[in-house]
């Protein structure tokens, strides 16, 4: 096992490696000098020339990634020269917010998926059945902006019952921020229940296929142990995938849904820098998500190995 | 019976081959150290239980695994060493059938094309003359041309399916074929009719074969001579007849006494079998049988016993053979 | 004669497929006295699969049974879902044909070895591990003790196989189906499977199903042998009369297309021509008339039922039974 | 002792299992869906519709008449010019970005799957780093920087959609790659090429195009996503997301702004979807099985 680990462990360093070097690619070969951007209206050719020699840019393209790379192994990511920020301090600031819209919206998500899907596989071919898996079909087609803007019509502007837009910290009135969450949080839950569904429906109908399910019912085992303990467990692994995948996506998913609904996190500071061409909070916050996503795609496949004994024995 | 055993000049001569691979981060030792010699027309049968490297040997010898060490000889000529052009030329020369039929087959092709096939290959460009021999060859099978070229595979059963990739094995007229299980994923009644095609494709055809099989009898009536294989080496090799009738090695004669016998009157031994195979990953020192074999002393353990000549023919690798 | 355990009685079964109703099983009459071993003989496809999920009511979802399978008294078609599961594992019990994929890969043997016993027994862990442990002992399984804690992916197929059974034998069941149990198995292992069967069923008196392909597994094995055809039973007798003078044709000709040891090298076989009919479209006479070296006119036109032959017990479906004189290969 | 079985009659009989597959109601009316929306795309510029870019300030966010069939939207913009002609942007967007994932994608798994060894490993690797960055993100990113248009867009949304691509065609490849069809070939001395074209890419090009139309539906939906923050096409130009992202102003006031574009995206992706899946579980092996 501790084999493993190390194994996949290593495996990611290469992955992230690119990461850095495909996110400091994009920030600095793409057209648009930073320092004309800096410098906006002030911009004469020797302001531009000073500038970029305070910046590095005069340096070889590959030296200036080792030197920012350098900085990134020791924590410095840069600082906004806008505000002034460091990019782990806007960060920092925001994260706690896409966390919260994150969770929420898998926790909603599954909460619906997961039941839905069980029931469905028990009874395969059923009207419940079809008419889920219907609506899960409807609903993948549906894009997150649009049933935001479906939400808000009809909760905050025909009935008043939500808020559209805000925030306050969860620390500082938890239920007014509670209140602002739940439509963005939905909005997210509705486009990832049926995902969930699918894949842990069509899973479990293989799986209660399987000969070892014929031999568990004629074991005489009461059903609802066939269907939670010998079917659920290995049909759970897929599932697990896309949860993972997921949270992956929603790191950088929430930017629609945090700008539509004005909360203050991840997202919406992305799509600030992009309209303000901000870009070492850009390059700094694109390399945080996009290490994220690697992370956590590493602990599903720990996940796996927990769940599936024949992976953690190296049978797979 | 003619006695084939060991003419000057074999089709095909496999010297001390090894074929090893990787599995995770452990090697599979499913070739080790095999020597065999097929002469021209005879069937030579290749006998194992699942796992003893008796598939990954014919696809060694087609080159389509490549051996760690030892030699390929055929008509003369060591596989091995050829790689490109050189090989993709032999490969017309020998050919290989599989045991599942229908998995064979190219399901988005038609048969007539599937046949076709090894001519395009071999750069038969006249298309008349490509419909003719596609023709011939699927009515010596025992299908109807007309019937099957249009049709695609799923539209036949295992059986059929069988036939046709026995045509297109023959349809360059090769000199050889591995035939790797050929009738065990076929119905008993179906088997026969295999096995007996192939009976009278060799005989028209003027094949030789290299017939793999975990099945006995199966073995036994194709075959001129078999050699019989455990965990990657070769325990005994001689003609059927004597073979069966006489088995030197424990295991062949294990084998004998555990095929269940269609007669009521011949009460089941108690399986004198113990055990099971170890696994080729870690097999054991000396002699690889000696795990479940009744006779096994320390000499077992400590020496690999060298096929040596029991009686005229019959060669076993055995340090204690049934008398 | 002891009371009858299993009685399969005009038991049919159809599956819808997208080329038609596929008739499975076509009217089948079957019994089986407590203790005895029944074997059931064909080809893939005849049938004999799906009569034994009819008899444990393990059919797929859309397929149509008709009949009754009367088992202890009980017809097992009518049964109410609750008692049919206290009944399955305890009474009847059952082991499939590939031992890789009739384990659950997530959960360990001891597990499963133990929520049978649990289910059925009135027994609390420690008892049930204890009688896992004597279970997998008494099948043959080296250090049962540890091998509770492994998973199926950790044991050989042979040892699979043997854990199945002792699943199967956990509850002392009265009846126990063998699906093939040995077709997917080497064939030294093969035999030694076939012996553990055998003795378990002697050792347990309880009566045994054993289904399969080959008629040499069922020679020696089975008191009474029933071979099936395209979804019905066409002969059935004793084993030993069954060997010695079989009626059915079909019979015959499965037996002399196995290759045989005694026979010589080189030797023909004799093949049974053609394929197995399409069960979505049924055959107006007997099913086996396109292949079969005796048929007649009237085998064309009108299936010929189960009847009785000069031997008690034995019965068969034909119009041009075999004489002893004609039989080849004998 | 005859062995033979020359006449396959029987088998003549017992004809093609295939006509069983109907593909049902909703697949048709999907497709018809398509076909509409797409003959009104094309046909947009020669159809008698108003200039969708002409602004109108005195009939702004007019009701349905006989002039403005759809009424106007906050600028006084035909409604109906503006969708219709949304349509082929999101189209051409939608069917031409996903080509180059197809293209380029299904050519790198075929090739991974087939050769394996390091050129997988490089292969799967830099997939892998491609699917790290969140596609939105990336492809705001890439067009913030390299200018808002079409061809830009269309690029940065097919080179996104390769490593989807590839992942279905390697995972084809890799189980046919064993088959032992492709041995066969092998075993015949077929070169690379003619095992890869003839053999492989037959059975992998029909759930290839079958995940295309999957691809078209994301590919529509993100860059109406990207159009909806205002990233995507520039301005005036319309889309149908940025025509939701103008109309999201006046949900209070005007709601059938954004409900008639919503709409129109909606049923269109929707359509994509199902005639794609109903495609993908036809040509998925499991189900031909019976």
């Amino acid at each position: 096992m501790l084999n493993f680990v190390a194994r996949r462990l290593l495996a990611i360093l290469p992955v992230l490696l690119a990461v850095s070097l495909l996110t400091f690619l994009i920030a600095s070969l793409l057209p648009g000098d930073l320092a004309f951007v800096i410098l906006g209206d002030q911009a004469t050719p020797e302001n531009v020339a000073a500038l970029r020699r305070d910046l590095g840019l005069d340096q070889p393209l590959w030296w200036r990634y080792l030197s920012w790379l350098g900085h990134v192994l020791q924590g410095d990511l840069g600082r906004s020269f806008r505000t002034g920020q460091t990019v782990l301090q806007a960060v920092a600031e925001r994260i706690p917010v896409s966390l919260q819209l994150m969770l929420m919206a898998e926790f909603i998500g599954l909460l619906i998926g997961v039941p839905v899907a069980i029931a469905c596989a028990a009874r395969a071919g059923s009207a419940f059945d079809r008419f889920m898996t219907g609506s899960a079909f409807a609903m993948l087609s549906m894009p997150s902006f649009l049933t935001a803007i479906l939400l808000i019509y009809l909760f905050a502007v025909e009935l008043h019952w939500l808020p559209a837009t805000g925030y306050v910290p969860f620390t500082e009135e938890p239920l007014a921020n509670l209140r602002f969450f739940v439509l963005p949080a939905l909005t997210l839950a509705l486009a990832e229940w049926p995902g969930i569904m699918r894949v842990l429906r069509s899973d479990m109908i293989a799986t209660l296929q399987e000969d070892y399910i014929a031999l568990a019912k004629s074991k005489g085992l009461k059903p609802s142990r066939i269907l939670f303990v010998h079917a659920l467990k290995p049909s759970s692994l897929t599932l697990v995938t896309v949860t993972g995948i997921n949270i992956g996506r929603l790191l950088g998913g929430t930017l629609i849904v945090e700008s539509i609904f004005a909360l203050p996190g991840i997202g919406r500071l992305l799509v600030g820098a992009i309209y303000t061409r901000d870009l070492v909070i850009l390059q700094g916050v694109v390399l945080l998500v996009a290490c994220g996503f690697v992370i956590v795609n590493f602990i599903v496949d720990m996940l796996y190995a927990v769940l599936d004994p024949r992976i953690r024995h190296g049978h797979a | 019976m003619m006695q084939l055993a060991v003419r000057p000049e074999p089709l095909l001569n496999v010297d001390n081959l090894v074929v090893e691979y990787g599995l995770g981060n452990k090697t599979v030792h499913a070739v080790s150290g095999v020597s065999l010699k097929v002469a021209r027309g005879e069937t030579l049968g290749l006998v194992g239980e699942s796992g003893c490297g008796k598939s990954t040997l014919g696809r060694a010898v087609l080159q389509l695994r490549r051996a760690k060490s030892g030699r390929v000889l055929f008509d003369g000529e060591d596989l091995t060493a050829m790689e490109g052009e050189a090989l993709r030329k032999m490969r017309r020369r020998v050919q290989l059938i599989f045991q599942d039929p229908i998995a064979s087959l190219n399901p988005r092709r038609r048969i007539g094309d599937i046949v076709a096939e090894p001519l395009i290959i071999s750069g038969i460009k006249d298309a008349a003359e490509r419909k003719r021999r596609v023709h011939a060859v699927l009515s010596a099978v025992g299908l109807d041309p007309d019937l099957v070229a249009n049709r695609v595979p799923h539209e036949f059963s295992g059986g059929q399916c069988q036939r046709i990739c026995i045509a297109r094995s023959l349809v360059l007229n090769p000199e050889f074929i591995v035939c790797d299980e050929p009738v065990s994923a076929l119905d008993v009644s179906i088997r026969a009719q295999i096995l007996n095609l192939l009976e009278e494709m060799k005989a028209r055809f003027g094949l030789t074969l290299l017939f793999i099989a975990h099945d006995l009898a199966v073995v036994k009536a194709v075959s001129d001579r078999v050699a019989v294989m455990y965990l990657g080496r070769l325990c005994e090799v001689g003609p059927s007849e004597q073979l069966f009738a006489k088995p030197a090695h424990p295991y062949t004669g294990l084998l004998l006494q555990a095929i269940p016998v269609p007669d009521p009157d011949v009460r089941p031994a108690e399986s004198v079998a113990t055990g099971e195979p170890p696994s080729p990953i870690a097999p054991p020192s000396g002699c690889r049988f000696r795990t479940r074999c009744p006779r096994a002393d320390q000499r077992c353990s400590a020496e690999i016993p060298e096929l040596r000549e029991i009686a005229p023919g019959q060669f076993a690798a055995c340090h204690h053979p049934l008398a | 004669m002891s009371a009858l355990l299993l009685t399969i009685e005009d038991v049919a079964v159809e599956l819808p497929t997208p080329r038609g109703n596929l008739r499975a099983v076509d009217h089948v009459d079957l019994s089986l006295e407590a203790g005895r071993t029944l074997g059931i003989v064909g080809e893939s496809g005849c049938g004999k699969t799906m009569l034994s999920r009819a008899v444990l009511q393990l059919l797929p979802k859309k397929a149509k049974l008709t009949g009754r399978v009367m088992f202890d008294g009980q017809d097992l078609v009518r049964l109410a879902p609750e008692r049919l599961r206290r009944l399955r594992g305890r009474d009847l019990a059952v082991v499939f044909q590939d031992p890789m994929t009739s384990l659950n890969p997530v959960l360990t043997i001891g597990t499963q070895l133990v929520e049978t016993i649990q289910e059925h027994l009135e027994l609390d862990t420690p008892a049930a591990r204890k009688r896992s442990i004597e279970l997998l002992a008494a099948v043959g399984i080296p250090a049962p003790e540890q091998r509770l804690a492994q998973y199926p992916h950790q044991c050989s197929g042979g040892m699979r196989q043997r854990i199945a059974i002792a699943i199967a034998l956990s509850c002392e069941p009265k009846l126990l189906i063998a699906d093939e149990p040995t077709t997917a198995l080497d064939v030294t292992i093969q035999a030694q499977i076939l012996d553990l069967l055998a003795r378990e069923q002697r050792r347990r008196h309880m009566a045994m199903i054993i289904i399969t392909h080959d008629l040499g597994v069922v020679a020696g094995r089975a008191d009474e042998v029933a071979v099936m055809y395209a979804g019905r039973v066409v002969e059935r007798a004793p084993t030993q009369a069954l060997f010695r003078r079989m009626h059915m044709p079909y019979t015959e000709a499965l037996l002399a297309a196995i290759p045989k040891l005694e026979t010589a090298p080189h030797t023909p076989l004799p093949a049974i021509s053609g394929r197995p009919p399409d069960p979505t479209r049924p055959l107006r006479g007997c099913s086996f008339a396109p292949r079969c070296r005796y048929a007649g006119p009237r085998c064309h036109e009108a299936k010929p039922e189960l009847k009785g032959a000069e031997m008690p017990g034995h019965l068969y479906a034909c119009f041009h039974p075999i004489r002893m004189t004609e039989r080849i290969g004998a | 002792m005859a062995t033979l079985e020359l006449s396959i009659q029987d088998e003549a009989a017992s004809a093609p299992v295939r006509g069983g597959r109907r593909l049902g109601f909703l697949f048709w009316l999907a497709s018809g869906w398509l076909a509409i929306i797409l003959a009104l795309a094309i046909l947009a510029p020669v159809l008698p519709l108003q200039n969708p870019v002409d602004m109108d300030m005195l009939e702004r966010r007019a009701a349905f008449s006989s002039e403005h069939w759809l009424g106007t939207d906050g600028l006084g913009r035909d409604e109906l010019a503006r969708l219709i002609f949304g349509a082929r942007v999101s189209l051409t967007v939608g069917l031409i970005a996903p080509m180059i994932g197809l293209v380029l994608g299904g050519a790198l798994g075929l090739l991974a799957g087939y050769f394996r060894g390091r050129f997988e490993t490089l292969v799967v690797g830099s997939m892998d780093v491609l699917l790290a960055f969140p596609p939105l993100i990336f492809a705001l990113a890439v067009t913030a920087y390299l200018g808002q248009s079409i061809p830009n867009l269309t690029l940065i949304l097919g080179v996104l959609g390769i490593p989807a691509f590839m992942r279905v065609a390697r995972a084809a490849t890799l189980t046919l790659a064993r088959r032992e069809f492709v041995i066969a070939a092998e075993a015949l001395g077929a070169s690379h090429a003619r095992i890869l074209l003839r053999e492989l890419l037959p059975n992998v090009i029909l759930p290839l195009l079958a995940f295309f139309l999957l691809g078209v539906a994301v590919t529509i939906v993100v860059e109406g996503a990207l159009s909806f923050l205002g990233l995507g096409v520039p301005p005036p130009m319309a889309s149908w997301g940025s025509m939701i992202g103008e109309g999201r102003e006046s949900l209070d006031v005007a709601p059938r702004l954004a409900f008639l574009p919503a709409a129109a995206l909606f049923v269109t992706v929707l359509a994509f979807n199902l005639v794609g899946d109903t495609l993908r579980a036809l040509t998925d092996p499991r189900q031909g099985a019976l």
